[in-house]
C-alpha cells in the first residue's frame, strides 16, 4: 500500500500564502504610488453619467437559484462518481465489469431521471420561467409568446 | 501533539457555536448556517474517530454521505426560504406562524 | 507516491550535500525548496498572465490587420509592464455605499483561487511542486473560489452593472462547472486515476495514447471540457458577466487600479491553468514521444517546455476564438450549457465507461493495430 | 512538524470564523466566514489523512452550498440584510424567562461535566502515532463504495433526486 507524506500539502498552502503576500504587496505599492484625491462625484457607483439610484441590493429572479440548485445536486453526485471511476478499470480487470458497469449506469440513470424532469418542466429554459413571473402584468406578451412557440413547434 | 482529544474539541466548539447560531438568529439563512456547522462538527468527528480508534475508512464513508445530505438538506432549505420569501415580503423566522394554532 | 519535487530532487546527489548543511532538521530543506519552486512557479505564471494580455491584444490586431502594442520595448512586449505600472498608480477609488470588507475580499478569493491549481498543475515529471492522490478532484474544486470572487465582487460594488455581472458569471461559472467535471470524470474512468503524474505516465509514447484518441467518446469529452473550459474562465464568446456592451464591465465594473488589476491577473492566469490542463489530461502532458530516461535534468525543462507548448497552442485557440465567434445571449448561454453540453457528457460518460467493459481497457488504436 | 502547523492554523481558520458567523450581524458576512470555517474543516480532514474527504468537503462547499446560500441571500434580501438583535447581544431580553435560564444552566453544567469527564480519560487513552504518513485512502473508498456499501451509494442518489425535483417544485415561479 503506497503512503504519502502531509508534507506533499506544503505547495497548496505556501502559494495560497503567495497569493495573499502578492495581493498586500500590490495592495501596499498602489497606496503609496496613488494619488489619493476623493471627491462626492467620484465615490458614487457607475451608471453611466447619471445619479446612482437606490441599491443595487434588491431581491433578484429565482431562475439564478434553481441553476444553482440544479448544479448542486451534479456536484455532490460527481463526487460520489469520482472514488467509483478510480476504481472502475481495476474492477474490470478482475472481471467485475458488468457488476460495475450496472451499478454505474443506475446511478448515472437516476441523475438522468432528473435532468430530464427539469426539462420537461422548464427549469432549464431561461427565458421561459421569466415569462411565467411576467405573465402577471401583461398576459398578452406571454400568450403571443406560447404561440409562437407552438407554431415554430 | 495532535490527538484525537484536539479533534474532539474543536468540533464540540463547532457543534456549540452551531447550535448558538440556530437559536440566536432570526433570519433563516442564517439558522441553515448553524445546521451546516453542526453537520460538519459531526463529520469531523467521524472522522477522527475513524483515524484514531478504528483504523478503517466506514468514518470517511459516513463524513461523505454527511456531507451529500448537508447539500441536499440546504439545497430543500434554501428553496423554502426563497418560497417564505415570495408569500411574505421576509425572511424572519417568527413569521412562520401560519401553523401555530 | 505523492510525488513532490522534493521527493525527485532527494535523488540526485547534490541533495546529500544540501542535507549535509542543513542537518537533521529536513523540514526547513523541504519548506525551502518548495519556497524556492513555488516563488518561480508565481513568477512565471505572472509573466505569462502578464504576456497574455499582449498576446491578447497583439494577436487582435493580426486578425483585424492592425499594428498591435508595439512602443514599449522590442515589438511590444514590454508593454504588460507600463500596463502593470500604470495600475498602480491609478487612484484607487471605492463607491461609498460599497460593503468594504467583502469589496477588499474578493480579488482576494480570485487569487487564492488561481494560485492554488498550480500547486497541483504537472509541468514535468520531476518539477511538478505535488502529485497529490486526488489532484485533478481538487483542482477542479478549489478553482470554484474564483466563482465566488466574482459574485462577491459584483455584489459588494453595490452598482447595478456589476451586480448584473456578478450574479450572471456566478451561474455561468457554476453551471459550465459541471460539463467540465463530468469530462474529467470521463478521464479519470479510463486511466483509474486521480493523480495528474499517473494520468500523464499513461499517455506515454506514442500520440496515439493520448486519452483524446482513447476512443471516439473521450475524443468528445476533450471538445467539451475545452469549450467549457472557456466559458468557466468568462472568455468569449462567453464571456457575458463583462460583456462591455451591454454590462459596461461586468463585476469588476467599480474596481480601479490594483484590484482590477488582481482580477485581470486571476482571468489570464486561469486561462493557462485551462489549457495546460487540457494538455495533460487529454494530449499526452508532457510525454516526450519517444521513451528516454527522466533521470537526466536537463529533460525535465524539455519536458516543462513541450507541456508549456501544448498549453499556449490553446492559448492561441482561445484568443482566436474570441476573435472569430459573436458573443452569446444570455438564454443560449444556459441552454448552451444545460441542453447540449451536459448531456453530451453524460453520453460520453456512459460511452467511456461501457467501452472499459467492452473492449476491456483497450484504446481504439491497440484495438486496431494490435498490441 | 509541517503536520503540527497545519493543524493549528486550520483549527484557528475554523474556530475564529465560526465565532464570527456567530457574531456578525450581515448576514452576506456570514457566509463568507462560514466558507472560511469550512475551508478549515477540510484542513483538519487533510491532517488525519483523509485527502479524499478534505477534496470533497472543498468542492461541495465552497463551490456549492455557500455560492448557493449567497443566491439565496441575494434573493430574498434587498431590504434587510443587516437585522437588529441577530446576535448574541441582542439574545438576552427576547428568550425566556427565569425558568427557562435555570434549566440551560442545569443543562450545561451536566454538558460540561460530562465533557470534561470523557476529554480527560481520552487524552490519556489515544496517543497513537501520526508522523505525518497516510495511505492513500481514494481507492479504499472506491472499494468500499461499490462493495460494502453499495445499497447507500444508490440510495443517496434517490435521495439527491428527490431533493432535486422538491426543490425545483418549490422554488419555481407561480403562475397565479
Amino acid at each position: 500500500m503506497t503512503t504519502t507524506q502531509i508534507d506533499g500539502l506544503m505547495p497548496i498552502v505556501i502559494m495560497m500564502a503567495a497569493a495573499v503576500v502578492l495581493f498586500f504587496g500590490g495592495h501596499f505599492a498602489s497606496v503609496i504610488l496613488s494619488p489619493k484625491k476623493p471627491t462626492p462625484q467620484k465615490d458614487t457607483a457607475y451608471e453611466c453619467g447619471e445619479e446612482a439610484v437606490g441599491s443595487a441590493w434588491s431581491a433578484f429572479n429565482v431562475r439564478f437559484y434553481v441553476v444553482g440548485l440544479i448544479f448542486i445536486i451534479f456536484d455532490v453526485e460527481s463526487v460520489l462518481m469520482f472514488p467509483v471511476a478510480t476504481v472502475f478499470s481495476e474492477m474490470v480487470k478482475e472481471g467485475h465489469g458488468l457488476f460495475i458497469l450496472t451499478e454505474f449506469l443506475i446511478f448515472i440513470g437516476i441523475l438522468v431521471t432528473g435532468i430530464i424532469y427539469c426539462w420537461k418542466k422548464g427549469d432549464l429554459d431561461w427565458v421561459r420561467s421569466y415569462q411565467v413571473s411576467a405573465r402577471r402584468n401583461q398576459p398578452a406578451v406571454a400568450v403571443k409568446a406560447k404561440e409562437v412557440k407552438k407554431a415554430s413547434a | 501533539m495532535i490527538s484525537l482529544a484536539s479533534y474532539l474539541i474543536i468540533s464540540m466548539i463547532l457543534f456549540v457555536i452551531g447550535l448558538m447560531v440556530m437559536i440566536a438568529r432570526k433570519n433563516i439563512v442564517a439558522i441553515l448556517l448553524g445546521i451546516e456547522l453542526v453537520l460538519n462538527a459531526a463529520a469531523l468527528n467521524f472522522v477522527a474517530y475513524s483515524k484514531f480508534v478504528t483504523n478503517n475508512l466506514d468514518g470517511h464513508i459516513f463524513a461523505l454521505f454527511i456531507i451529500v445530505v448537508a447539500a441536499a438538506e440546504a439545497a430543500v432549505g434554501l428553496a423554502i426560504v426563497i418560497r417564505f420569501f415570495q408569500l411574505k415580503e421576509t425572511i424572519h423566522v417568527d413569521e412562520a406562524t401560519q401553523l401555530r394554532n | 507516491m505523492n510525488q513532490t519535487v522534493v521527493s525527485f530532487l532527494a535523488q540526485y546527489e547534490f541533495f546529500d550535500f544540501l542535507t549535509k548543511i542543513f542537518g537533521e532538521n529536513s523540514l526547513l530543506l523541504t519548506t525551502l525548496i518548495f519556497l524556492i519552486f513555488s516563488v518561480a512557479f508565481v513568477a512565471v505564471a505572472a509573466t505569462i498572465g502578464g504576456l497574455g494580455t499582449y498576446a491578447e491584444r497583439k494577436i487582435s490586431a493580426d486578425i483585424q490587420m492592425r499594428m498591435g502594442p508595439n512602443r514599449v520595448g522590442p515589438y511590444g512586449l514590454l508593454q504588460f509592464l507600463a500596463d502593470g505600472v500604470k495600475m498602480m498608480m491609478k487612484e484607487d477609488i471605492m463607491p461609498r455605499t460599497a460593503d468594504k470588507f467583502l469589496f477588499y475580499l474578493a480579488p482576494l478569493l480570485c487569487l487564492l483561487g488561481v494560485f492554488a491549481t498550480l500547486a497541483v498543475l504537472p509541468v514535468s515529471s520531476g518539477f511538478t511542486l505535488t502529485d497529490l492522490n486526488v489532484g485533478v478532484f481538487y483542482l477542479i474544486a478549489i478553482s470554484s473560489l474564483v466563482g465566488l470572487g466574482v459574485f462577491l465582487g459584483g455584489y459588494a460594488s453595490n452598482s447595478k452593472w456589476s451586480m448584473l455581472g456578478g450574479m450572471r458569471g456566478a451561474s455561468q461559472i457554476i453551471s459550465y462547472e459541471i460539463p467540465v467535471t463530468l469530462s474529467v470524470l470521463a478521464i479519470t474512468l479510463l486511466s483509474g486515476s486521480m493523480s495528474f503524474g499517473k494520468i500523464t505516465d499513461l499517455q506515454a509514447g506514442f500520440i496515439t495514447n493520448w486519452f483524446v484518441f482513447h476512443n471516439p467518446f473521450a475524443f468528445l469529452a476533450f471538445i467539451v471540457y475545452f469549450v467549457g473550459a472557456m466559458a468557466e474562465t468568462n472568455r468569449a464568446p462567453f464571456d457575458l458577466p463583462e460583456a462591455e456592451s451591454e454590462l459596461v464591465s461586468g463585476y469588476h465594473t467599480e474596481y480601479t487600479g490594483m484590484r482590477f488589476g488582481f482580477f485581470a491577473l486571476a482571468e489570464y492566469i486561469e486561462v493557462f491553468v485551462v489549457s495546460a490542463v487540457a494538455a495533460a489530461l487529454f494530449l499526452g502532458g508532457y510525454n516526450l514521444p519517444f521513451h528516454i530516461s527522466i533521470d537526466f535534468l536537463p529533460i525535465q525543462f524539455v519536458q516543462l517546455s513541450i507541456l508549456v507548448g501544448k498549453a499556449l497552442m490553446l492559448y492561441y485557440v482561445v484568443i482566436w476564438a474570441r476573435w472569430t465567434f459573436p458573443r452569446l445571449r444570455v438564454d443560449h448561454l444556459m441552454s448552451v450549457c444545460w441542453k447540449y453540453l451536459t448531456p453530451i457528457a453524460i453520453f460520453n460518460l456512459v460511452g467511456c465507461a461501457v467501452w472499459m467493459v467492452a473492449f476491456n481497457g483497450q484504446s481504439l488504436a491497440q484495438l486496431i493495430f494490435g498490441h | 512538524m509541517f503536520l503540527n502547523t497545519l493543524f493549528v492554523m486550520s483549527a484557528l481558520l475554523t474556530v475564529v470564523s465560526a465565532v464570527l458567523v456567530l457574531t456578525t450581524k450581515n448576514i452576506m458576512h456570514s457566509c463568507v466566514f462560514l466558507l472560511g470555517s469550512l475551508i478549515g474543516i477540510a484542513g483538519l480532514y487533510a491532517t488525519l489523512g483523509a485527502d479524499f474527504v478534505a477534496a470533497t468537503q472543498v468542492m461541495v462547499y465552497v463551490g456549492g452550498v455557500v455560492i448557493l446560500m449567497l443566491f439565496a441571500v441575494m434573493l430574498t434580501g434587498g431590504k434587510d440584510f443587516v437585522s437588529k438583535a441577530q446576535n448574541l447581544m441582542g439574545l438576552a431580553p427576547t428568550m425566556g424567562n427565569a425558568w427557562t435560564y435555570g434549566v440551560s444552566a442545569l443543562v450545561g453544567l451536566v454538558f460540561l461535566f460530562t465533557n470534561i469527564q470523557l476529554l480527560t480519560r481520552l487524552g490519556t487513552m489515544s496517543k497513537l502515532k501520526n508522523d505525518g504518513a497516510f495511505e492513500s485512502t481514494v481507492n479504499k473508498i472506491g472499494h468500499l463504495l461499490v462493495k460494502d456499501h453499495i445499497l447507500s451509494f444508490e440510495i443517496s442518489s434517490v435521495l439527491l433526486l428527490g431533493a432535486l425535483v422538491g426543490a425545483a417544485i418549490i422554488a419555481r415561479p407561480r403562475k397565479q
